[in-house]
């Protein structure tokens, strides 16, 4: 079955992102396919390079790239959502005139047309927020 | 996308605007959405049902007014708009405290019309039933 | 001096203006501000706790949260309007502020 | 097919669970996580209209929520625990998800 | 900071754990502030009771336990904790299911005592009202 | 009468912010001394200059860089809760390994100490939050 996940909460603060990694992981590991995660809202701060979390505590951001990276999962943060929050590529950085930039590799920034098509395209659409 | 696929769309609006921002950037979905011509339905309960009461204005607290935006969803074919009857009562609402979204019913030689109809709980239960995918934010 | 209480919540969503009601001792005030301005809606199934509240405690709402939220048609008899300034005057006449988040 | 409807809130702080289990048509199925857990416990104010809604839907609880909250011998009998794939396994078996933020 | 000023600071712990970072970062500054010699009290009242139940184990979900933290307070010379029975009763818990909060009493030859003390909402009101400082996360 | 105020949640997601604002501005504006506002949990992500929000909508965290530019106020974000969600100055920056920092001049990162050290010289805490 093709399941697209959508997470509306940043890391750490609220459980969202680990029920949805929980969940995204599971999904994989049972045979089914993960089409999309679409972060919106506050959850395009889980696209960050920049967070450095206690060392005895999960990285979030990270464990997002490593299963991108091993499944090939589709990571999108909104680009709305990502520009009222500061997350930004080297494109977005440079487009907005700014002097830095501080996406995850593993990530990708693109418009809200990919969680519609996501809502269309996979068989469910799971949402975890606050 | 697969060409021709048209699934029922449900956004679930249940969240106060203003205090938070899900209202506004629902909205944003909902716009953006409209181009991909699915079957489109709004559902407010809860304070959602504040997202579109008469008379917003945000300018002592100096954020982004969005709530006209709501008057401009006839003019994207988004037409059917359920706001739930218990959560207005509640709230001491009516659909007269309502904005009057409308459209402009194209098989009726262009006639103004409501978007908006009032309907119950159990009503709303079977429109969450009937849809092919839930928008909640 | 006696404690300003704020409450930023909908009363239909959550429970922090019952909350702040159930602590606020005789001569201390509640504050509504944000969407905690809905608490201020007369009519609704949480007015007659406010009113109830407003017979010991004074009940402010912050003004321009209730024009934001379109509801100053709608507010309690006896819930006194206030701006930002007179939200300052409030918690430095009151002993201390306690937010109800 | 029915709806599986999760709810991640505190029944105690929000009416996320009262409105699913208020929306919930019979045999349909809520899925706690999160701090929805906290709707599972026995003996609570919120245990009868959890026990009610169980005459008509299936209720469930994640597990590896359970246990964070350390209140895994206070559930309530009938409400079955379940990890993250039986959660993905009822999401596929389900006709669609509805989250109660 | 004024030399010799010690307020009455009141921690207010409302939320439950695990489900949002606020109970975790809050207990980080009670830590922090231990250092600062001020008359410190905990309460914990509405989900907030949850944070101090006893038998907590996030392997499952994979988060840091803070919970075992808790038993630290004690030696940072943090023995008034509040926890309000109204909140407890609505939750079907009682004393016996929270973790066992205890110091050393100097007072009483090192004795072990019970940091946690049950007060029923009236007398949180009047904890609130003679506190310094409020915290609220 | 010398304030301190803490905020809890970011920019846009939440209104804590905004009334926050409106409240330092009010008291300043009425001969109040603002001695500190704390950034903690999701209110360090105020403190970001990545942030590029829609050309109608207040710009919120240079707002706050020009009110404490005007009134010399001090902006503290917790080191911690920066480090969770990924806002860094040069030298946090540099010590977690990172090749990029994202803080608004203006700002400092700081620890929790200073919010204690708030509650005690000020004569009111006043916390805006979720």
């Amino acid at each position: 079955m093709k399941f697209a996940i959508q997470i509306n909460e940043g890391p750490y603060t609220h459980q969202a992102t680990d029920s949805a990694y929980h969940f995204a992981k599971a999904a994989i590991d049972n045979g089914h396919e993960v089409m999309r995660i679409f972060f919106y809202h506050d959850g395009v701060n889980n696209g960050t390079r920049l967070t450095t979390p206690p060392q005895d505590d999960r990285h979030i951001v990270n464990r997002w790239a490593e299963l991108a990276k091993e499944h090939d999962l589709d990571l999108v943060l909104c680009v709305a959502a990502a520009q009222r929050r500061g997350i930004a590529d080297a494109d977005e950085s440079k487009r907005n005139g700014k002097d830095a930039d501080n996406i995850q590799e593993g990530f990708r920034i693109s418009g809200l047309g990919q969680l519609i098509e996501a809502g269309i395209q996979a068989d469910r659409l799971v949402v975890f927020g606050d | 996308m697969s060409e021709g696929t048209v699934k029922q769309f449900l956004y679930v609006n249940r969240k106060a605007p203003h205090g938070t921002i899900y209202a506004l950037e629902s909205l944003e979905v909902v716009l953006i959405g409209a181009a991909f011509e699915q079957d489109v339905r709004l559902a407010f309960m809860d304070d959602g049902v504040f997202q579109i009461l008469k008379g917003q204005d945000t300018n002592g607290i100096g954020t982004k007014n969005f709530a006209p935006t709501y008057n401009a969803l006839g003019d994207y074919d988004i037409n059917k708009i359920y706001v739930e009857k218990e959560s207005l009562d509640e709230r001491g609402l009516t659909e007269d405290d309502l904005m009057a979204l409308t459209y402009e019913d194209e098989d009726d030689d262009w006639a103004e019309k409501s978007s908006i109809s009032i309907v119950s709980r159990t009503e709303m239960a079977d429109l969450i039933d009937s849809s092919d995918v839930m928008f909640n934010f | 001096m006696a404690i300003l209480h704020t409450v930023n919540k909908s009363p239909f969503d959550k429970n922090s203006l019952e909350r702040a009601i159930g602590t606020a001792k005789e001569g201390s005030s509640v504050l509504l501000l944000e969407d905690g301005v809905y608490g201020a809606i007369s009519g609704a199934s949480s007015s007659a706790m406010v009113e109830d509240a407003m017979k010991t405690v004074k009940v402010y709402a912050l003004g321009a949260d209730v024009d934001a939220r379109g509801i100053k048609g709608r507010v309690i008899d006896g819930i006194e309007l206030v701006d930002y300034a007179a939200f300052v005057k409030l918690a430095a006449e009151h002993s201390q502020v306690q937010s109800w988040l």
